[in-house]
């Protein structure tokens, strides 16, 4: 093991008790993803209620997903992918020390976001316009009353929990485009843009497995 | 001297029973073994003097096999002895006495196909295989007789069937065993198993309003479930003479039999499995039956298999 | 992982195969294959989740530790759906009690 | 055991910096464990006197201390505070956080800011908890299943909930915390397999701790959203299943045994390899047997469910797995054993503990066995057969390896010697009085009486009382370490860096250690137990 470099001060970022920038940045980045196996757990005991439940009630669940808005989810589900592009583009400026570029990707990474956001809320007006939400005020035709509402339930609190991760990863693009703007990201300390960037691409992965499962079942019947 | 052991009552409990002893043989013997070993182990290496240090063991192959070998081979034994008994248990004989049993917060509630109606105690045959066909009103319970050897959840929106053949006549603890609220404590009876001739008797003198298939054919009627369920195959819905027990063509195409528990989701969610031929016009009778008279319908129903079942046009 | 630094077109050909992908999925939804709907369903955002893990966030650049991450993240999560669903696909056959 | 490092470093981590912002704000890891060790004391005493309580009431037919309402609250309360805020988080959080480090060699953990964040979480989620405990209390059991709790509780299940929900995330982060310290900072030369079995457990159960409590957070947010929003998920009414929550909590509840049981073991196997002066037998064997339970802990939650209403397929395929999950429990009960024989074995205290460890863990996991096999599970699961079964567990295995390695570890934390003698009698106390609590629980539980019980037929009350009469001697066993452990911090002898003559990096620092563990760190060359080791600080 080479003589580590005793003193961490002029070495910008280096926590005191890593021996180099390299030992932290993949401590770092192993960290970021042991926490998405956290976040895909979480998600998946959502996956598996919703596998249950579809596989119970297949006609009631066609049916309601019939009132989701195709186009709209189509929309987002590209506003996202762009976004994930626009992300990869920032940590690719990143890497290269092009500050320039990385804050116009970080811009363009978070306004895409904020579409999405704006769309789902968009959405979600819709619904309650609608009376979809389960609960007292639930209106649905007869025939799939009751099941439907599992559906709604599960539309909402898989929808709602994704929504939440979007609005922190915007929260923590914030962040990155302040550290960029001040300097802190530096073409030897850009580790922080990277880890943003799994967490953002991990959204985008949960929305890409959300889509289909919630939009399309059932989409041939009518 | 308080009781060590509970009374083996059921044609179950000796399995169960020869099943628990054998595990306690294996577990004596295990158990005595590490303990045994440790406290020898302990004396006859205990350490003399301050400095003193072990013999450099790192271990061993064949013992490392040994032991996970022989202990594989003991659970696999325990598991297929284990699961014929949990197959005689889950699956009752073909005749069997069947009674209604509902669970409601914190009161067990019985209703033979005779009529009579028991809270709380059930009077059962010995010699008989009893079926149970149990549901809640509210939340999860479970029926338990320890002297049976027997205990399953009973479960909301469901119909989940329990069986026993008493041997000994006498009276047996009835628990609830799933946490239910306040009085979880407080939902307990006794089952009942008498001779063959004291239950024809106790069935004899109960003051029987009508058999739960009586019962079931007035409310058939007062719903006006008849205008369209016609034996002629003229109304609206399906024939349901000789339906009971027979395999169903559903609009989707699937079967299913129809057993209790598509009877009670036909009443309650009739949309849900519609029978091919009809459209899904039948209202929905959640909330308007209780689970008293949804047995009853289901009985009445069973009660019109024996009649010829007519072509449904 | 820092070392390693993709052209900018890998970037652009991954989008485009996403975009498209997209499009596939929602195409196929309007016919009615049965079974096949599903399966094309998920297949196709199976292959759009590859590319982004891939790609995207550098796995197949970075150390065997993190494909085994990424790996066992997902044959934990099949445990939870499969072994849970072996309850549910197999109680209409007999449940105990 | 007078060797030449016999007095307390001008310099360590627990004089480098006074008052209360030293403490608070805080990111060495040895300060952040001590946190802990007082939070979970805590939770510890406010859990056992509900269960004194308990015990008391139990010790009538009738139940006469507390009316059904409260008795209700209080054995929920008792399974909640000793499950989430003392079994899971006690030895990975006070012990795992104080050694990891150390036994590595590294300067402290990959996060240490992440760290003192994750006791803040997990004093917010106690509070929340407290909070419902001290403002009407929760009757769901801290099982909370639904629709009892979702529909019929009008208890505080909410606060409950959520304290569970942000308690979870402290050992969510806990766990990937020692997931990359142990992968990315080991000191050069500690290989792999060169690594104390502590460490081995600590790592199995820190992948528990991130694969399952992400199902227990989402199992709570579905309770919680169905109480407030009046969502459909788990709720007969609306063609819900019940079970399917029973699916959910138990894919976490299951393996969340395996994390409170785990690290217990890690230590006993420290506590045997100081104990005899001998490498474990079979290093390798009880390493794997960490992992393997880890993961086949993920695989046999269903034995929870076999009267629940689950199909009798999925029955009989957890049933077989559960078995396989006993399997390397064995194993290590074995390797342990063996590891004695041609031992110089010690009879100081934090062995002793071991000792009691493995015979009381050796019952508890062959009762096990009886869950596992359908035909008895029937009649035992829901009494007090299972109450017994996994007391066994968590008395007898978790919290006497908990006892253990803080009485092992004591004069490194402190750098102070306890009373030998009356930790001796302390140990006799505790062994004696769970035994005479939990053994005649496992004849009640055969006998059929249900779990939950306040009020029980007359005849079962014999066999209660002597349980009762068990748990007060338990009661003050438990509280005589807390009095001279304090009371050692004053007036202990030294204990010099290493009282036990024991392998290990943290042998070879000073007592108590500095604040960055070692003057420079250190390179490792000799295997994990090896007595023969050239540390200069080992007495032989």
């Amino acid at each position: 093991m080479p003589e580590a470099v005793r003193d961490h001060s002029h070495v910008p970022g280096l926590a005191h008790h890593f021996d180099t920038l390299d030992q932290q940045t993949e401590a770092t980045t192993l960290g970021m993803w042991v926490f998405l196996v956290t976040e895909v757990l979480f998600f998946g005991g959502l996956f598996t209620v919703y596998t249950v439940y579809r596989s119970w009630y297949p006609g009631a669940f066609a049916a309601a997903s019939h009132e989701l808005d195709i186009t709209l989810g189509t929309i987002n589900t590209a506003v996202l992918i762009t976004s994930s592009l626009t992300m990869a583009l920032a940590v690719h400026a990143a890497q290269l020390g092009e500050r320039r570029t990385l804050l116009i990707f970080l811009a363009a990474t978070m306004l895409l976001g904020g579409v999405f956001l704006g769309i789902k809320g968009f959405e979600y007006y819709h619904k309650f316009v609608e009376h979809h939400v389960p609960g007292s005020s639930f209106q649905f035709e007869q025939e799939y009353f009751r099941h439907a509402q599992i559906f709604f339930s599960l539309y909402f609190m898989m929808t709602g929990l994704h929504a939440l991760h979007m609005v922190i990863g915007f929260g923590i693009m914030l962040v990155m485009f302040w550290w960029a703007w001040k300097g802190t990201i530096t073409l030897e300390y850009y580790s922080p843009i990277e880890i943003s960037g799994l967490y953002w691409h991990f959204v985008d992965i949960v929305w890409i497995f959300l889509f289909p499962l919630l939009y399309l079942i059932g989409r041939h019947a009518h | 001297m308080p009781p060590l052991f509970p009374d083996a009552a059921s044609t179950m409990a000796t399995r169960v029973d020869a099943l628990y002893f054998f595990l306690l043989a294996i577990s004596a013997f295990f158990g005595l073994l590490i303990a045994g070993l440790i406290v020898y182990f302990a004396l006859k290496f205990h350490r003399r003097t301050a400095e003193q240090i072990g013999a450099r063991i790192h271990g061993a192959m064949s013992l490392e096999i040994g032991w996970t070998v022989i202990p594989l081979m003991i659970t696999m034994v325990l598991f297929v002895w284990g699961a014929s008994v949990y197959f005689a248990m889950a699956y009752p004989p073909e005749e069997t006495l069947n009674i209604y049993v509902v669970g409601k917060q914190w009161m067990w509630k019985f209703q033979h196909l005779d009529g009579q109606r028991e809270i709380n105690e059930l009077h059962v045959p010995v010699g008989r295989a009893v079926k149970l066909i149990t549901t809640s009103e509210d939340v999860i319970h479970d029926f338990f007789v320890p002297a049976f050897r027997i205990k399953a959840d009973v479960i909301p929106g469901r119909y989940v069937t329990i069986w026993f053949q008493a041997t000994k006549p006498g009276r047996y603890r009835l628990f609830c065993a799933e946490y239910c609220g306040t009085k979880h404590s407080g939902m307990i009876g006794e089952v009942v198993a008498m001779e063959p001739s004291e239950y024809q008797t106790w069935l004899g003198g109960g003051a029987a309003e009508g058999s739960l298939a009586s019962a079931g054919a007035k409310l058939f009627q007062d719903l006006a479930c008849n205008t369209c369920h016609r034996p002629d195959a003229q109304g609206r819905g399906p024939v349901l003479e000789g339906l009971f027990g027979k395999t169903v063509m559903l609009q989707s195409g699937e079967t299913v039999t129809a057993d209790e528990a598509y009877v009670r989701e036909s009443i309650l969610q009739p949309a849900a499995r519609v029978t091919a031929g009809f459209q899904p016009i039948m209202p929905t009778f959640q909330g308007l039956v209780t689970e008293e008279q949804l047995l009853e319908l289901v009985e009445y129903i069973k009660s019109l298999q024996a009649l010829p079942q007519v072509q449904t046009r | 992982m820092s070392a390693h630094i993709l052209p900018k077109r890998i970037y652009y050909t991954i989008y485009g195969i996403l975009i498209l992908c997209t499009f596939l999925t929602v195409q196929i939804a309007f016919f009615d294959l049965g079974p096949l709907n599903t399966i094309a369903a998920i297949g196709i955002a199976i292959l759009k989740a590859t590319l982004v893990i891939l790609y995207f966030m550098h796995v197949k650049y970075s150390s065997r530790l993190t494909a085994a991450v990424v790996a066992g993240s997902v044959f934990w999560l099949a445990i939870l759906v499969a072994l849970t669903m072996t309850d549910y696909l197999t109680r209409a056959w007999r449940t105990f009690g | 055991m007078a060797s030449s490092t016999l007095l307390i470093p001008p310099r360590h981590y627990l004089n480098d910096g006074y008052g209360i912002k030293s403490w608070l704000l805080t990111r060495d890891h040895k300060r952040i464990a001590l946190l802990y060790l007082a939070g979970v004391t805590l939770f510890f005493f406010v859990g056992g006197a509900m269960a004194v309580l308990i015990r008391i009431d139990l010790a009538t037919p009738p139940g006469d201390l507390v009316t059904d309402e409260t008795y209700n609250k209080l054995f929920t309360m008792h399974g909640v505070m000793m499950v989430f805020f003392f079994l899971i988080p006690a030895i990975p959080a006070v012990l795992g956080n104080f050694l990891v480090p150390i036994m590595i060699g590294a300067k402290d953990l990959a996060f240490p800011k992440l760290n003192l964040f994750s006791w803040y979480i997990y004093i917010v989620g106690g509070l929340f908890t407290l909070y419902a405990l001290v403002s009407g209390g929760v009757d769901t059991g801290w099982t909370f299943y639904t629709p009892f709790s979702t529909v019929a509780s009008t208890t505080n299940v909410i606060p409950t909930a959520l304290g569970i929900f942000i308690t979870g995330f402290s050992s969510i982060l806990t766990g990937l915390n020692f997931i990359v310290t142990i992968h990315r900072m080991r000191a050069p030369g500690m290989t792999w397999f060169r690594m104390p079995l502590f460490l081995w457990s600590i790592y199995a159960t820190s992948l528990i701790n991130v694969l399952g409590t992400p199902v227990i957070a989402i199992t709570v947010l579905l309770v919680a959203a169905e109480r407030i929003f009046h969502f459909g998920f788990f709720d007969p009414r609306v063609g819900g299943d019940p079970v399917l929550f029973q699916h959910l909590f138990w894919f976490y509840s299951h393996p969340a045994v395996y994390i409170m049981v785990l690290p217990a073991m890690g230590v006993v196997s420290e506590l045997v390899a100081a104990g005899c002066r001998k490498p474990v037998f079979g290093y390798p064997f009880v390493a794997f047997a960490s992992l393997g339970i880890a993961v086949l802990g993920f695989l046999v939650w269903g034995h929870h469910m076999f009267v629940a209403g689950e199909s009798v397929y999925s029955a009989l395929i957890f049933s077989i797995l559960s078995f396989l999950v006993a399997i390397p429990s064995a194993v290590k009960v074995f390797n342990w054993t063996a590891t004695m024989f041609k031992g110089a074995v010690s009879w100081e205290t934090p062995m002793l503990y071991a000792y009691g460890f493995i015979g009381l863990f050796t019952i508890g996991g062959l009762t096990g066995l009886f869950l596992a096999t359908v035909a008895v599970d029937v009649h035992v699961t829901d009494t007090y057969f299972v109450i017994a079964h996994f007391h066994y567990i968590m008395v007898g295995g978790t919290i006497m390896g908990y006892l253990g390695g803080v009485h092992y570890w004591w004069p490194k934390i402190s750098g102070r010697l306890y009373n030998e003698a009356l930790a001796k009698i302390s140990a006799g106390i505790i062994f004696i009085g769970f035994n005479l609590t939990f053994f005649p629980q496992f004849v009640l539980g055969y006998l059929g009486m249900p779990r939950r019980y306040h009020a029980y037929p007359p005849d079962f009350q014999v066999l209660n009382v002597l349980s009762s009469a068990g748990a007060s001697i338990l009661g003050v066993g438990y509280l005589i370490p807390m009095i001279y452990l304090m009371w050692s911090l004053r007036y202990g002898r030294l204990a010099g860096s290493n009282p036990w003559g024991a392998v290990g990096l943290e042998w070879t620092t000073t007592s108590p250690p500095p604040t960055e563990n070692f003057a420079e760190t250190p390179l490792v060359t000799w295997d994990a137990y090896d007595c023969h080791a050239p540390s200069e600080s080992h007495v032989a």
